[in-house]
């Protein structure tokens, strides 16, 4: 985007503006996405308990009720408690609230060779797992800052929940990881291009099973559904937003939103084929490249992310809650371990199967291994230094393992 | 409720302690001395052949006429009275328990002396908190004898027959 | 004896000191105005201490410048979740008083409309106690079908929640014609609804997770606090009073077939397939609370049937009421009767005159809360809504 | 230069921002202001690994220091926890000790600095051409052991071909021997919980 602008105007001037472009596209995202969510949660509750959720505000369906909700929270009056911490206490949601937006700038909407993304970052998975732990600073400042019993129990919980669930969930999107052979999400992305045969989640029982404990994971480690042990009202009041009103208790709201979509949009990345559809439509009408190609994925993209969401939605109106040793018992006795065999059951079955794709039954397409990876050529290079050996063809196994094993023999 | 073989039963085991039974009521019952309730209750709940485990209730009633005209025909003197109810879980049969104190221990305001028998039947502990603050007996060996429907700094227990509402509480208006 | 080896054992903790934290008055999950101090180290709880009394009207000071029939509607206040079962228990103590038993229609129409009050008063503790472990749906689905019983007591006596309608001497009127054929519809819709509550909450792999072996309460303490009701029977006390319970009130249910549900030797009476207790249950904890109300609901759809076709085959008055100023006799009476939550005791002393002496309430929640510090010693914080909910407390009966 | 050279614009943004909260974790008495001022600090340096390209060093910093103070924010909560704002006073003494040995390792620093080559810094030009290697790779693969970025180097004696897993083994073992150490300071012996299984 940058470089488009740079024909036109000063440099200075055509890397701001597409800066801002970019920061004012993913906040509208995340804003326009809770609106749509929150709206989305309250329906969704209804269908379940049997009744009709929100119809009269604005229309038909009562679309317009999450900016009523809006409204209402705009004119309602920011309280303070007297003892609270002032300072804390008031950028606490806005550091909550920034944690959950930056997840955004590293996570592409459309790949291919134009991929829309804000900023390209080469480890994007790891750059996303590490801002969403941040998420739970804004709630650990904002429930001990103000003051009251409640809201500090609802910090640690939320605190102890986030911080151990980020083991699992690190584990679990390692293992896409493996398979693409990078951690830039474009990468990953479109190794996962044609068919769903071709869908991570679909390359072998390991994966399967490694996308069901991610999701778990994530629903955790966005304090949703069974694991909302941080606002658990029926035994913390409201848990560490007790003390909140108004705007700034909106913005705890967005930013719970905010890091539910970046989590399932993540989740469709890595294991269900990001932008990608069941059916290659793009490529069936050749318009892989373009515009109208990006544009598709685009909806891809989103429509998995809402359907992720959906999902936590529909968990939460079922489920109960669990009590915080369960919680963190599920996440030692069982995530954990539960993704560390499964990682280690993706790398045996990716050795064993190297080009094969749905469960071994179909052949990868060859396209997806020229890995447009720039190291490749500097260790390409440095195999023909080392040792000369046969290239690298598609047939071997994925360039790690290969360098691995040549570089023990060479080194 | 086969009240007369209780009676002799309780008569004969503890003598001067029972000191009066009423059979023709309804519900009979049988009066025991105040220093004697916990060895009665003990004794009613551990004997095999009675084995009342379970205790409903324990309340006061108390007696008291305000005006003159009905105090001199009434047939008994002003006075207070807490009734135990007591029931079998094994030979589902039940009884009812009374001690007759006077209204004030000594000169007015000394609440009357009862010993607990909150270590008898744990669920005691809160029904002789409850006639400690609405009638205002004494139940001495009480583990935490407070109030417990009323404020802690409430004045006077309401259920006697000559309570007046205060004036006023915290600044609330009372009459 | 529960003999159950506590995982929660702490032997090498951070040192953290303890903290006085106030569940209440105004706390979303204590069912009315009740006040917990729970004295907490870190998320154990070491002791909480209940303090009661928000909601108290001394109904009992009232009842002694009223006559029997006039304090009908403060029996209503006290549990006002089941407030016709209430008014049976304070109508039953007055007329044992009078040596007055209602015609056999009377006393069907009685037990129709009090098993109704059970099945309700136990939809809304099922939906609250969902509510108390996080849940939200079941509670909506619960006051569903309260609503139409609701409605179908609107009909009768023209109020939703408080009453008046039993009183001394039978009902203030008969029932309105076509009302039983509504309520044998209700029934029907209502039986297949009821294993939807226990797909949505009794065989639910993290309610069970949250209930069983929770506040376990062996029979000794259940018996020794005086708790009745479900929490009794929860801990597998064979007693309940509908059965084993005075001549006067026993009367209305003579004749009924219905059997105690009380798990004796391992498993609950078996007239309708229930899902299986499962193996982490531990007899007296919460989830046994629970699953005995659930299937009392079962039993007392079951009683209603039976009530109604003996109402329509009896003839006869259904009750007039009493007299409003009709004297007394000389004497006392107490009577418990089998209210939903526990045995409900009216105890009644009258000097011969219109207006009885002294009026005592024992209420069933007062004795099951006495037991909550009991149970609640060293859980977790999240246990005790869980415990508290499962006791099922109304604050109006307790404070009355 | 007529032109702003953004790059170290931002980079004086970044690194007065690392130093501002730095020097205000010193001057704060309130222990969570102070763990606040912390992870501002060191998001900052985060921000200036970014500026250097090196996102994987940059999100490994976001995530292990970031998060790090985040455990060590909940100590100091709870460790705080009798009155909620302990507020560590300094007393006088304490400044000029300070200041001293302060004195002392920035001095130290600057000549580590200045003694680098190319410290002067390079010119715009220079840098354009310096082929920055936008992926996470090299680290990647040196970490296993095969240093790529040093495959056009002449094999010099000093030059040492071999990874840094095992510095990497060395310093995540010295954490947790840390860790584990400030637990046991702060170990009360407490007797089992009574529980009672009657």
């Amino acid at each position: 985007m940058g470089a488009f602008f740079d024909q036109y105007l000063p440099t200075w001037l055509a890397y701001t503006l597409a800066g801002l472009i970019h920061v004012g596209l993913i906040i509208n995202l995340v804003a326009v996405g809770a609106l749509i969510f929150i709206w989305l949660e309250r329906k969704i509750s209804g269908r379940i308990q049997d009744r009709l959720g929100p119809t009269r505000v604005g229309g038909k369906f009562g679309w317009l009720q999450t900016l009523a909700d809006g409204m209402k929270l705009l004119t309602k009056e920011d309280l303070m408690p007297e003892g609270a911490d002032g300072f804390l206490f008031r950028i606490a949601p806005y550091v909550s609230f920034g944690a959950s937006i930056t997840a955004f700038i590293a996570i592409p909407f459309a790949g291919g060779d134009y991929p829309w993304i804000a900023q390209r970052v080469n480890t994007g998975v790891f750059f996303v797992i590490a801002v969403l732990g941040l998420e739970v600073f804004g709630v650990i400042l904002a429930g001990y800052s103000s003051a009251s019993k409640w809201s500090l129990f609802g910090a640690m919980r939320e605190a102890a929940q986030v911080v151990s669930y980020e083991v699992p969930l690190g584990m679990c999107a390692v293992v896409p990881v493996l398979l693409a052979g990078s951690m830039d999400l474009v990468v990953i992305g479109d190794q996962q291009a044609g068919w769903f045969t071709n869908w991570f989640i679909f390359n072998d029982p390991a994966t399967f099973i490694t996308f069901w404990v991610y999701f778990t994971c994530a629903t955790a480690s966005v304090n949703r559904a069974p694991f909302d042990l941080a606002e658990a009202e029926s035994e913390l009041v409201a848990g560490f937003h007790t003390e909140y009103s108004g705007l700034r208790w909106s913005f705890f709201f967005m930013a719970e939103y905010g890091s539910m979509f970046s989590v399932s949009i993540l989740a469709s990345i890595l294991f269900l084929g990001g932008w990608h559809g069941p059916i290659p439509i793009a490529s069936l009408l050749h318009v892989d490249g373009t515009y109208f190609g990006n544009l598709l994925g685009c909806l891809n993209v989103l429509f998995k992310g809402t359907l992720g969401v959906a999902i936590m939605m529909w968990v939460r109106w079922t489920l109960p809650r669990l009590r915080i040793d369960q919680v963190m018992a599920t996440c030692l006795k069982y995530c954990t371990p539960i993704a560390a065999v499964m990682f280690l059951g993706a790398a045996l079955w990716q050795y064993a199967l190297p080009g094969r794709n749905f469960f071994g039954l179909s052949r990868a397409p060859a396209a997806v291994y020229n890995v447009s990876e720039g190291w490749s050529a500097g260790a390409n290079a440095a195999i023909e230094k080392s040792a000369p050996v046969e290239t690298v063809n598609a047939e071997s196994p994925t360039p790690v393992a290969v360098v691995l094993t040549q570089s023990n023999r060479g080194g | 409720m086969s009240g007369p073989s209780f009676v002799d039963q309780l008569k004969q085991k503890f003598g001067g302690l029972i000191t009066g039974a009423n059979l023709e009521n309804i519900d009979p019952w049988i009066e025991v001395a105040p220093e004697g309730i916990v060895e009665v209750c003990t004794y009613l709940r551990d004997e095999p052949s009675l084995a009342f485990d379970y205790c409903n209730s324990v309340t006061a009633v108390d007696y008291l006429h305000i005006d003159e005209k009905k105090a001199a025909k009434s047939e008994w003197q002003p006075h207070l009275e807490v009734v135990y109810h007591l029931f079998s879980m094994q030979h589902k049969h039940s009884l009812v328990l009374k001690v007759i104190v006077p209204r004030w221990s000594g000169e007015p305001g000394v609440l009357p002396e009862v010993p607990s028998v909150a270590g008898v039947w744990s669920t005691a502990d809160w029904h002789e908190r409850e006639c400690f603050d609405l009638i205002g007996v004494h139940f001495t060996g009480h583990p935490n004898l407070r109030r417990i429907l009323c404020p802690e700094d409430w004045v006077g227990h309401p259920l006697r027959k000559d309570y007046e509402m205060p004036l006023e509480y915290h600044g609330i208006r009372g009459r | 004896m529960a003999t159950v080896d506590d995982p929660r054992t702490i032997e090498f903790d951070v040192r953290t000191d303890e903290m006085l934290v106030n569940m209440g008055p105004q706390h979303p999950s204590t069912h009315g105005v009740l006040r917990l101090v729970l004295r907490t180290d870190g998320e154990v709880v070491s002791e909480i201490t209940p303090h009661i009394g928000y909601l108290h009207r001394c109904a009992e000071k009232i009842g002694e410048n009223l006559t029997p029939r006039q304090w009908i509607p403060y029996t209503d206040r006290m549990d006002y979740l089941a407030a016709m079962n209430m008014n049976l228990g304070w109508a039953l103590t007055v007329e044992k008083l009078l040596k007055y038993g209602p015609p056999e229609k009377g006393r069907h129409l009685r037990v129709i409309i009090s098993e109704l009050g059970r099945i309700a008063s136990h939809l809304v503790g099922m939906g609250a106690y969902g509510l108390d472990l996080g849940t939200f749906s079941p509670f909506l689905y619960a006051f569903r079908e309260r609503e139409k019983i609701l409605d179908l007591f609107e009909e009768a006596c023209g109020a939703r929640l408080t009453y008046s309608y039993l009183t001394v001497g039978g009902a203030t009127a008969d029932l309105p014609p076509g009302w039983l054929q509504k309520c044998e519809a209700f029934l029907d819709e209502l039986e297949p609804i009821v294993d939807e509550y226990h797909a949505l909450l009794t065989t639910n792999a993290i309610f069970i997770k949250r209930t069983a072996g929770i506040g376990v309460m062996p029979q000794e303490m259940a018996i020794d606090f005086g708790t009745s009701g479900p929490v009794l029977r929860g801990s597998g006390v064979d007693h309940d009073l509908r059965r084993d319970g005075e001549e006067t009130y026993t009367a209305m249910y003579d004749g009924y077939a219905f059997e105690v549900i009380v798990q004796k030797n391992g498993h609950y009476p078996k007239d309708h397939d229930y899902p299986a207790v499962p193996t982490e249950a531990v007899l007296g904890d919460c989830w046994h609370r629970f699953y005995v109300r659930m299937l009392e609901l079962v039993q007392s759809i079951d009683l209603v049937r039976q009530a109604i076709d003996r109402y329509s085959r009896s003839e006869g008055s259904y009750g007039e009421p009493m007299k409003l100023n009709q004297k007394l006799p000389k004497g006392e009476v107490y009577l418990e009767t089998e209210a939903p939550r526990g045995q409900m005791g009216f105890y009644i002393v009258s000097n011969g005159e219109a207006i009885p002496w002294r009026v005592r309430a024992r209420s069933s929640s007062f004795c099951n809360l006495s037991v909550a510090p009991e149970l609640c010693r060293s859980c977790l914080i999240a246990d005790v809504p869980a415990i508290v909910g499962s006791l099922d407390i109304v604050m109006g009966e307790i404070d009355r | 230069m007529n032109q702003i050279y953004w790059p170290s614009v931002f980079f004086l943004i970044f690194g007065a921002l690392a130093c501002g909260f730095a020097v205000a974790v010193l001057l704060t008495a309130n222990i969570v202001r102070m763990a606040f001022y912390l992870v501002l600090s060191l998001a900052a340096t985060a921000g200036l690994f970014f500026l250097a390209g090196q996102d994987f060093v940059g999100a490994m910093q976001l995530l292990i220091y970031v998060g790090g103070t985040l455990v060590l924010l909940i100590f100091g909560v709870m460790l705080t926890s009798q009155e909620r704002f302990v507020s560590m006073k300094t007393m006088a003494g304490d400044w000029l000790i300070g200041l001293g040995a302060g004195a002392a390792l920035l001095f130290l620093l600057v000549i580590a600095a200045t003694s680098v080559p190319n410290w002067r810094g390079r010119d715009a030009a220079e840098v354009q051409q310096m082929q920055v290697e936008k992926t996470a790779a090299p680290i990647a693969m040196g970490l296993l052991g095969a240093r790529v970025d040093q495959i056009n180097e002449p094999a010099q004696a000093n030059i040492v071909r071999s990874g840094y897993l095992l510095h990497f083994e060395i310093v995540s073992i010295h954490l947790l021997v840390v860790l584990i150490g400030a637990a046991y300071l702060a170990r009360a012996k407490r007797k089992p919980a009574s529980v009672p299984t009657t």
